[in-house]
């Protein structure tokens, strides 16, 4: 199968989504989702037959611009990562009656074959248009449909897409001015070729830099994130912090480190003090927040600062745990903020004070809750914990005192989950009707769930998927 | 020439229709008139010739630019009919005259001597003039077509200045032998000085900084329409013809000569920064559509100016800008033109709620402004890039970095105008749905969209 | 016949009107009668007019006088328009001080 | 060995099936069932513990299971394996016949309970973390039970969810644990670095090859087992964690006699015997583990003296117990720890099932200052609670006679202020453990009337276990007696060293032994005097003065870690929410807001002047004329 | 160099063209600065007569007629036509602000003097000026020229032309308004 055909399955998608009209448009987004997962698990096949998944097709003569996909171990475990999350995303929006919901679901699907796009690209320039393009979905999904005041969401929307728009074009810059170097080709192999002084590495470094670190966030140019979070609804903030932040993360791996590695090894320790600073920071924000989704919103800083940590190990085991944990923190970001959803969807609040006592009227809820809560605290056995696991040893392996401060993670991110699942789910039953799950939304959670616990104990699959693209890159990065 | 001579002809058949009691008929025909023209156009691609005596040379580069104008003033004239409604009387006087100043653009873009040129933009800022104040009873028109009458021909006559000095050092208008002698070693200094005055004119044209004050006041001032026409067509000939005179007149190779190259590519990286700076910054605040979009147009003319550091390589590029910008600009005039049909002003309160009402025409606005602010799949994006592109390679990297920044602060306003469609509620009905308008307002975009997913359609015809 | 530059020398033709170019610059800018500025302005593009046909007698070139001829037409249809403009602009607001025309700002 | 994997996964997974089950069908399934489900499952664990025990004891070989490859790390690679061998079945008999018991007596206990499927449910997930602790191959493994039972601590602590206050508790027990795994988790990075395995088996060969070698990294060892020493700390209560321990009494009693008294406490204790090799080889971490055990003892004895509250007793009393296991690990006298874990096991079981019974005959109350002159209503109870009591008081021939008295024995060798300290820990548990018998179980009844009308005997379900522990916490003894320990000899083959050095019983053994005896007996008579003969009773909370109310507010160490900890990270937390966060938000619009600045000022240079706009032109072409052709 | 004129040995081309420059200068000073504007007209009438003067002296007689017959004839009453129409005189000169007029004599003192002093320090014109002696500027050579090698730009001057025309009108036209 061409590797292409998942994204001309998700775009035509979108239209089809959109040209539904609004009774149908979430079932017809749902059903194209399928479709790519579908689509997505024949390419991990043909890729595990040893097929060379890729398509260069010339695109722009001058300058050389290919429309070229590539579709190895890394990216493929990404495409599945989003083929998975988007049709979970769209059927946990079930509940949810959306105005203009064909032009919502449109978005979506838009969105996802933006997203796939980044991963699967391997031209630099197409690459960067996919990453650009599934900024602007996301941009209408929280402005539109998000929740809040209307003005403060307008500010929050604005930022966020200002800020990552000058971020990318940052990396835009470096990317002509990488193509320059190679003669004008912008794919990624050419790239890789390209002998950059010290000095020109830093800044193109510094360049992608900024483009990853607004992206990802890393503090402190997290800014945007907590407000948007909570502003956009929840499927927009399930796209972004499910997949969206990956694709920052992914790019380092993809492009940064192996394109400017001189300056990846120099500045290594600062870059993983600041994701490292990122986890404390997120952390300690979080601990004092009221709203659920910012909490999560700050969690996930602390979560993706220690992936980010990882990945500038340039170690593989940084690589791989980095790579895991995104996958990992994708499934059990989604789950989280579904559960706020599916809190607000009852009680019309994410006021973490304003909650409590669901427990008691809904026990499966609870269940299902506290393990995704276990989940993101990394408890043994959880996917999570594989990943975390794994950054926290190879930051030791870099400097023991890395992985002592990553590890306060455990600690505080146990606080403060678990002081938010205490104060939002226990305590005397609430005196709201908390009605029980839907099998839809309880659908939506076993799917998640289960592909947590699943690969919580059995990784193997995934790691034998990525391991190998993640040596080559390594080996581009070693190469002098 | 044929093609110059087609377009005159119409724009006189347009006068006689109107003398033949034809008024219904002066728009679709001009349509379908262009649209030969058009074709007569793409005919005359890739031959390069020169008409009487070298008056009008027609190369690669004039049908491309011609084409472009040409499928501009269609759109353009397509949306007269909307717009001159209330004006049956005039509505010949209105074409014709935007036929004859598409005349004078191509002139301008496929001139064999300085004479056709300055007939050109004549004939283009005689008729910009009288677009600006056609609407003779409301003083905001009057006032722009004042405004911009005054200081065009302020202009006009630095330009005609400028020409004068470098006929006194060549003795001769004609573009070829201007363009040999400018090469060789002893040159009276007019040459340059007449160059640089001409240049000056220009850039007052396409409304650079610090010859841009013009432009906000007549933008908003003019008729919707006429807005349009400037902050497309006229701006785009402006700059196609600043562009052949350098490039034609072999300036930059004798400024070599002379070691003046270094000044002049540090003004043009100059005036590019600066009218891209204070176009975005300036536009930040704007609440009226028309007067943002003059300053959008203001910015864009630094980003087209950033060509003019590779002149000998960077035509395709600027046809492929010119050809990006403009048609996101018919986009959004058309919209803008619909919604403050009726309307005192271009306010953006105006476009409250215009997801709601009439979401096909918010997208396409929307999409538009995404185009001129840069964000891929939409042709604006491939510009900035080929641009940055092409002025990486020549080293002005600092450049390159003022202009990203700029395009960041952009964004800025142009989503400013997005989120007041999207995010606000709507104030007003908005009824009727005119063929022509929401017709031009999708095959621009649809042709802006395709020029990003085919860029190398336009980019490699000039290259 | 002897080139009467040989007399008075280019460059003097140059400097007056460069001069004369520069009072109707002066001009445009001094005056907010837009009639004299209209009339300053018809004082450069004579300066240039008289420049033209200096650097013609300097050439001993016919060319430069053509386009003496297109440069008044030039004039004549701008001043033609510009008229127009000033008097539908007086019929709304009954003045031609260009420092009434403020409207459109900021 | 296809018979070893599926014994090992019936071992473990028996109990993760009733976990299932409770889990999903246990509401339907009616209280009994659901309970009997629970019970059945951590029964069978219990029968191949013993069947895993036998082939150990008669093959003499650890018996491995490799199930797959768990986590991949470069120079590691991690198994999900398990490791049986003697410790390990060891632990398992007691584990799953411990909980096996109390499974039992929860039936009865519970069965008010509406939750009561989901308490057997966390119960059977806790047997099975433990099981996975308890015989994972290779450190990870361990960490996958380490956390787990964890996880299921803090799921019973906070069972009864509806009071905030239990739930703090629950989570309090998590974080502080947490906070000793992120110790572990270093520990196991540090092997890790310098072992590349985590294979217990691997890692023994490695660190003896390397030692050799005696390179620099070794250095990495004795850090390496501070840091699993913290982790240990975290799991089994002691200084500076241990704080968790009585509060997580908020649970329904048979959880604290399960997992915070008999086995999950001990996980400690388990894991640094387990790396015995490691500690052996870092003499200094084992110095500190000493004291630190000592002080906990000793610290936790005496908060022990003044509570009131019959479970707050008996958890003050585990933490001093766990204390002295550690004392004799931090001597390397590992199997003497182990011994006293399964004696403590036994009779600590035994005392919190007491305990239980008596707070279901009084309806939840607690307070020991409200009981009294129960034995005649609960003989059983209070026969059971007796010998149990007797025991831990080290009163000879019972079992925790012989382990303390090892433990003593052991300390007197190594360092003699420990054996001091360790002396007065004993002598004050046995004050505290016949004062909280002569409170409970002597004189008059002080609860209301009400509560005096329905005392009665717990039913056959509470006392069958009660018996059966009281039975092995009185012979329990006998599995290591001294001189002629069959532990000893079993446990042999895990120790790099000599079994402990054999201490022979000379003079000054039987001295000790007297003393502690003496010295018990001595605590034994002193509540005797005071709570018997005096029949005092307790002061009510606020009549606590002086050296009492330090110790009843556990010398205020809550609130210290609560000023130390807890508040500055919280403040913190509000300062980086209110300040830090806002100042970065505020940098980043204040850049919009400053270019918005600018464009307003901006505009009044457009003024619509016509005559302004020309100035600028001309000064324009001036300036670029001038710029070209005058800079020269 | 800038020839500083002999007066005493100044020949009377020279003088004639010191005088027509003087006068050239001074009336289009004058139409600046003059308050009633007719009187400006009447300057720049005069200003366009010696500047006609001029081309007689450089023997361009033909484009000195047309320019009498252009600017004084058509266009000066064009003006003239206007300000009578709107009936201007000094009561309507507004006051000016004095910052314009001193920005204006900045800007104007500046740009003389930066044109003047690039055309000084550009290489002077060195040696006699050509004379080829051919007729190049009689109405006959004129008229081929305009008619042969500028025959496209003199009909496109028309279209010029004719766009004034119909803006003109454009702007003028009453129209009747059917909304």
């Amino acid at each position: 199968m061409n590797v292409s055909t998942i994204l001309i399955i998700l775009l035509i998608g979108a239209f089809a989504t959109y040209f539904s009209g609004d009774k149908l448009a979430s079932k017809v987004a749902l059903l194209f989702s399928l479709a790519a997962l579908g689509c997505s698990i024949v390419l991990l096949n043909n890729y595990n037959a040893g097929e060379n998944i890729s398509l260069i097709n010339a695109w722009i003569a001058q300058p050389k611009i290919s429309f070229a996909l590539n579709a190895d171990g890394l990216g493929l475990a990404m495409v599945l990562l989003s083929a998975a999350l988007t049709p979970v995303i769209i059927f946990s929006s079930f509940g949810n009656d959306y105005k203009n919901s064909k032009a919502f679901y449109g978005l979506i699907l838009f969105m996802a074959f933006a997203m796939t796009g980044t991963f699967l690209a391997s031209d630099g320039l197409l690459y960067y248009i996919f990453w650009e393009l599934a900024l602007i979905p996301i941009y209408f999904i929280a402005l539109i449909w998000g929740n809040g005041d209307a003005e403060e969401r307008r500010k929050a929307v604005v930022k966020f897409f200002i800020y990552t728009l000058a971020g990318s074009l940052f990396m835009l810059t470096a990317f002509i001015y990488l193509s320059q170097k190679a003669n004008g080709s912008f794919l990624i192999e050419d790239l890789y070729k390209v002998q950059l002084s010290a000095c020109e590495q830093f800044w193109i470094f510094l360049a992608f830099f900024l483009a990853y670190a607004i992206k990802i966030p890393i503090i402190p140019f997290h800014t945007w994130q907590a407000n948007v979070y909570q502003k956009a609804p929840t499927v927009g903030t399930m796209l972004l912090s499910g997949i969206m932040l990956k694709m920052g993360l992914y790019s380092v791996i993809r492009w940064q480190l192996p394109i400017a590695p001189l300056a990846a090894k120099e500045y290594m320790y600062i870059f993983i003090a600041l994701g490292i600073a990122g986890v404390i920071y997120g952390s300690i924000v979080a601990l004092r927040q009221n709203d659920l989704k910012k909490l999560l919103a700050y969690s996930s800083l602390a979560h993706v600062g220690l992936i980010a940590a990882g990945s500038y190990t340039l170690t593989l085991d940084g690589l791989r745990g980095a790579v895991l944990q995104m996958i990992a923190h994708g499934f059990v970001v989604v789950g989280l903020f579904f559960a706020a959803e599916v809190i607000f969807r009852r009680f019309e609040t994410r006021e973490i004070a304003q909650l409590g006592g669901i427990r008691t009227q809904s026990p499966k809820f609870t269940s299902m809750f506290l393990i995704l809560v276990l989940a993101s605290v990394a408890l043994p056995g959880t996917f999570n914990f594989v990943g975390e696991f794994t950054v926290l040893y190879s930051l030791s392996q870099i400097n023991i005192w890395f992985a002592v401060l990553g590890g306060t993670t455990i600690i505080l991110g146990a606080y403060y989950m678990l002081r938010m699942f205490q104060h939002v789910m226990l305590g005397e039953t609430n005196s709201k009707v908390f009605a029980d799950v839907t099998l839809n939304e309880g659908i939506s959670f076993a799917v998640i769930i289960a592909v947590l616990l699943f690969f919580g104990f059995y990784p193997k699959p995934i790691t034998d998927l990525i391991t190998p693209s993640l040596e080559t890159i390594l080996q581009v990065i070693n190469k002098n | 020439m044929n093609t110059l001579i087609a377009i005159t002809g119409l724009g006189i058949f347009c006068l006689l229709f109107e003398i033949l009691n034809f008024r219904k008929g002066i728009i679709p025909f001009t349509i379908l008139g262009l649209l030969g023209v058009l074709a007569l156009n793409f005919c005359e691609f890739g031959s390069t010739e020169s008409y009487y005596n070298n008056m009008i040379t027609v190369s690669k580069f004039s049908t491309s630019f011609s084409s472009l104008f040409i499928i501009l003033t269609i759109f353009l004239v397509a949306l007269s009919h909307n717009f001159y409604e209330n004006h049956p009387t005039k509505i010949s006087d209105f074409v014709a005259i935007k036929i004859f100043l598409l005349a004078g653009g191509v002139a301008m873009v496929s001139f064999g001597n300085l004479a056709m040129f300055f007939l050109g933009i004549e004939i283009l800022s005689i008729a910009l003039y009288v677009l600006a104040a056609s609407e003779r009873l409301n003083l905001k028109s009057n006032e722009a077509g004042m405004k911009y009458f005054l200081m065009g021909s302020f202009a006009s006559g630095i330009i005609l200045f400028g020409i004068c000095l470098i006929y006194g050092a060549m003795g001769s208008f004609d573009v070829v032998e201007i363009s040999e002698y400018s090469l060789s070693a002893e040159l009276p200094i007019w040459f340059p000085i007449g160059m640089v005055l001409v240049t000056i004119g220009m850039l007052f044209k396409i409304a650079a900084v610090p010859f841009h004050f013009w432009a906000p006041d007549v933008y908003q001032g003019s008729p919707a329409l006429t807005t349009a026409l400037m902050s497309t067509l006229a701006k785009v000939v402006a700059i196609a013809t600043l562009f052949k005179l350098i490039s034609g007149l072999n300036f930059i190779p004798s400024l070599e000569n002379q070691d003046h190259l270094h000044t002049f590519e540090n003004i043009i990286v100059f005036i590019s920064i600066a009218s891209m700076t204070v176009g975005n910054i300036m536009a930040l605040r704007q609440v009226n559509v028309k007067r943002m979009l003059a300053f959008s147009g203001i910015s864009h003319a630094g980003f087209m100016l950033m060509t003019f550091l590779t002149v000998a390589t960077s035509a395709g590029v600027l046809l492929y800008y010119t050809a990006a910008y403009a048609l996101a600009g018919i986009a959004a005039f058309s919209v803008i033109l619909y919604v403050c049909k009726n309307q005192d002003d271009e306010d953006i309160a105006n476009f409250h709620g215009l997801g709601k009402t009439n979401p096909l025409l918010a997208a396409i606005l929307t999409a538009s402004l995404l185009s001129m602010a840069g964000i891929p799949i939409f042709s604006g994006f491939f510009a900035k890039l080929f641009l940055f592109n092409q002025t990486i390679q020549t080293g002005h990297i600092a450049l390159v970095i003022v202009a990203v920044i700029n395009s960041i602060i952009s964004v800025g306003y142009y989503f400013k105008l997005i989120l007041a469609m999207y995010s606000k509620e709507p104030n007003q009905e908005r009824t009727g749905k005119p063929f022509l308008i929401y017709a031009v307002a999708i095959i621009s975009i649809a042709l802006n969209v395709a020029l990003g997913l085919f860029p190398s359609l336009v980019l490699d015809l000039l290259n | 016949m002897d080139n009467i530059l040989n007399q008075i020398g280019i460059e003097n033709y140059i400097f007056l009107s460069v001069v004369l170019f520069c009072i109707g610059i002066f001009g445009v800018l001094y005056r907010r009668n837009a009639i004299i500025v209209f009339m300053s302005i018809e004082i450069m593009l004579n300066a240039v007019n008289l420049l033209f046909v200096a650097f013609s007698t300097y050439h001993q070139d016919a060319q430069g006088q053509v386009f003496v001829f297109f440069s008044m037409a030039v004039a004549a249809a701008e001043v033609a328009v510009g008229l127009a403009i000033l008097v539908s602009i007086f019929r709304n607001l009954g003045s031609i001080s260009i420092d009434n025309l403020k409207n459109l700002k900021g | 060995m296809e018979m070893d994997t599926n014994l090992a996964l019936l071992l473990v997974l028996t109990p993760f099936l009733g976990f299932l089950i409770n889990v999903f069908f246990g509401k339907s399934l009616g209280k009994t069932v659901s309970g009997a489900i629970g019970t059945v499952a951590v029964a069978i664990s219990f029968i191949v513990s013993v069947l895993l025990f036998n082939q150990i004891t008669s093959t003499g070989k650890a018996i491995e299971v490799t199930l797959f490859d768990w986590i991949q790390i470069s120079n590691l690679k991690i198994n999900l394996g398990f490791l049986l061998d003697q410790l390990s079945v060891l632990w398992l008999l007691f584990v799953t016949g411990i909980g096996s018991l109390i499974h039992l007596y929860s039936i009865s206990y519970m069965h008010d309970d509406e939750n009561i499927h989901k308490f057997f449910s966390y119960l059977n997930l806790f047997i099975f973390f433990m099981i996975t602790l308890v015989i994972g191959s290779n450190l990870l493994v361990l960490f996958i039970g380490w956390e787990g039972v964890g996880l299921c601590s803090y799921l019973l602590i906070g069972f009864w969810h509806k009071n905030q206050d239990y739930n703090d508790a629950a989570k309090k027990a998590f974080i502080m644990n947490r906070i000793g795994d992120l110790g572990l988790l270093i520990g196991i990075f540090l092997l890790g670095y310098y072992c590349n395995t985590l294979d217990y088996k691997l890692m023994y060969e490695s660190i003896h090859y390397r030692a050799t070698l005696s390179d620099e990294s070794f250095t990495i060892i004795p850090l390496a087992a501070l840091c699993l020493f913290i982790g240990a700390c975290g799991k089994s209560a002691q200084i500076p964690l241990y704080t968790w321990l009585p509060d997580a009494m908020a649970g329904p009693t048979p959880v604290s006699a399960l997992i915070h008294a008999a086995t999950m406490v001990t996980a400690g204790i388990f894991m640094v015997t387990r790396l015995n090799f490691v500690f052996d080889l870092a003499h200094d971490v084992q110095n500190v583990i000493a004291i630190i055990g000592a002080i906990t003892s000793l610290v936790a004895a005496t908060i022990g003296l003044v509570q009131t509250d019959i479970k707050k007793v008996l958890a003050y009393s585990t933490v001093s117990q766990l204390g002295l296991m550690f004392l004799a690990l931090g001597f390397g006298a590992y199997e003497v720890a182990v011994f006293h874990v399964i004696t403590h096991a036994f009779f600590k079981a035994c005392l919190f099932l007491g305990s239980g019974s008596v707070i279901h005959g009084l309806h939840g109350e607690q307070d020991m200052r409200k009981m009294g002159g129960l034995r005649k209503a609960m003989p059983i109870t209070f026969w059971t609670m007796m010998i149990s009591s007797l025991a831990i008081s080290g009163v000879p021939f019972f079992s925790g006679f012989f382990s303390k008295d090892e433990i003593l024995m052991t300390a007197f060798h190594h360092s003699i202020p420990l054996y001091v300290v360790g002396s007065v820990a004993s002598i004050m548990t046995a004050f505290y453990m016949f004062r909280l018998m002569f409170l409970t179980f002597f004189k008059e009844f002080r609860g209301t009337e009400e509560q005096k009308h329905h005392l009665h005997e717990s039913g056959s379900l509470i006392t069958i276990p009660l018996i059966i522990l009281a039975i092995l916490a009185t012979f329990g003894g006998l599995i290591s007696l001294p001189g002629n320990s069959w532990l000893n000899e079993y446990l042999a083959p895990l120790f790099t060293k000599a079994a402990g050095e054999e201490h022979h019983l000379g003079t000054t053994e039987y001295t000790l032994m007297g003393v502690a005896v003496v010295g018990g007996l001595l605590g034994i008579l002193i509540a005797y005097i005071k709570y018997f003969k005096q029949d005092n009773v307790p002061e009510s909370d606020e009549n606590i003065t002086g050296v009492a109310k330090v110790l009843y507010n556990k010398y205020y160490v809550d609130e210290a870690y609560n000023a130390i900890f807890v508040q500055p990270i919280n403040a913190l937390s509000k300062f980086f929410r209110d300040y830090i966060e806002t100042g970065l938000s505020a940098l980043v619009f204040g850049l919009g807001k400053v270019t918005n600045k600018i464009a307003f000022q901006g505009r009044r240079l457009q003024s619509g002047s016509i005559g302004l706009y020309l100035f600028v032109f001309v000064l324009g072409m001036c300036a670029i004329i001038s710029y070209i052709f005058l800079a020269q | 160099m800038i020839h500083i004129p002999d007066f005493a040995n100044a020949t009377t081309v020279q003088v004639i063209f010191c005088f027509l420059a003087f006068i050239t200068v001074i009336t289009a000073f004058l139409t600046i600065f003059s308050r009633n504007p007719i009187h400006s007209a009447i300057y720049l009438v005069i200003c366009f007569f010696s500047i006609a003067g001029h081309y007689l002296l450089l023997n361009a007689q033909f484009l000195a007629i047309v320019h009498i017959i252009v600017y004084s004839g058509a266009i000066m009453i064009l003006f003239l036509f206007t300000i009578m129409l709107m009936n201007l005189n000094e009561r309507h000169q507004v006051h000016k602000p004095r910052i314009t007029r001193l920005g204006a004599i900045v800007s104007f003192c500046l740009i003389v003097i930066v044109l003047i002093t690039i055309f000084i320090n550009s290489k002077p014109i060195v040696g006699d000026y050509d004379s080829t002696g051919e007729d190049f500027q009689s109405i006959k050579v004129l008229g081929k020229i305009l008619l042969n090698e500028y025959m496209v730009p003199f009909e496109f001057a028309s279209i010029l032309l004719l766009v004034a025309m119909i803006g003109t009108v454009l702007l003028s036209k009453k129209e009747k308004l059917n909304k």
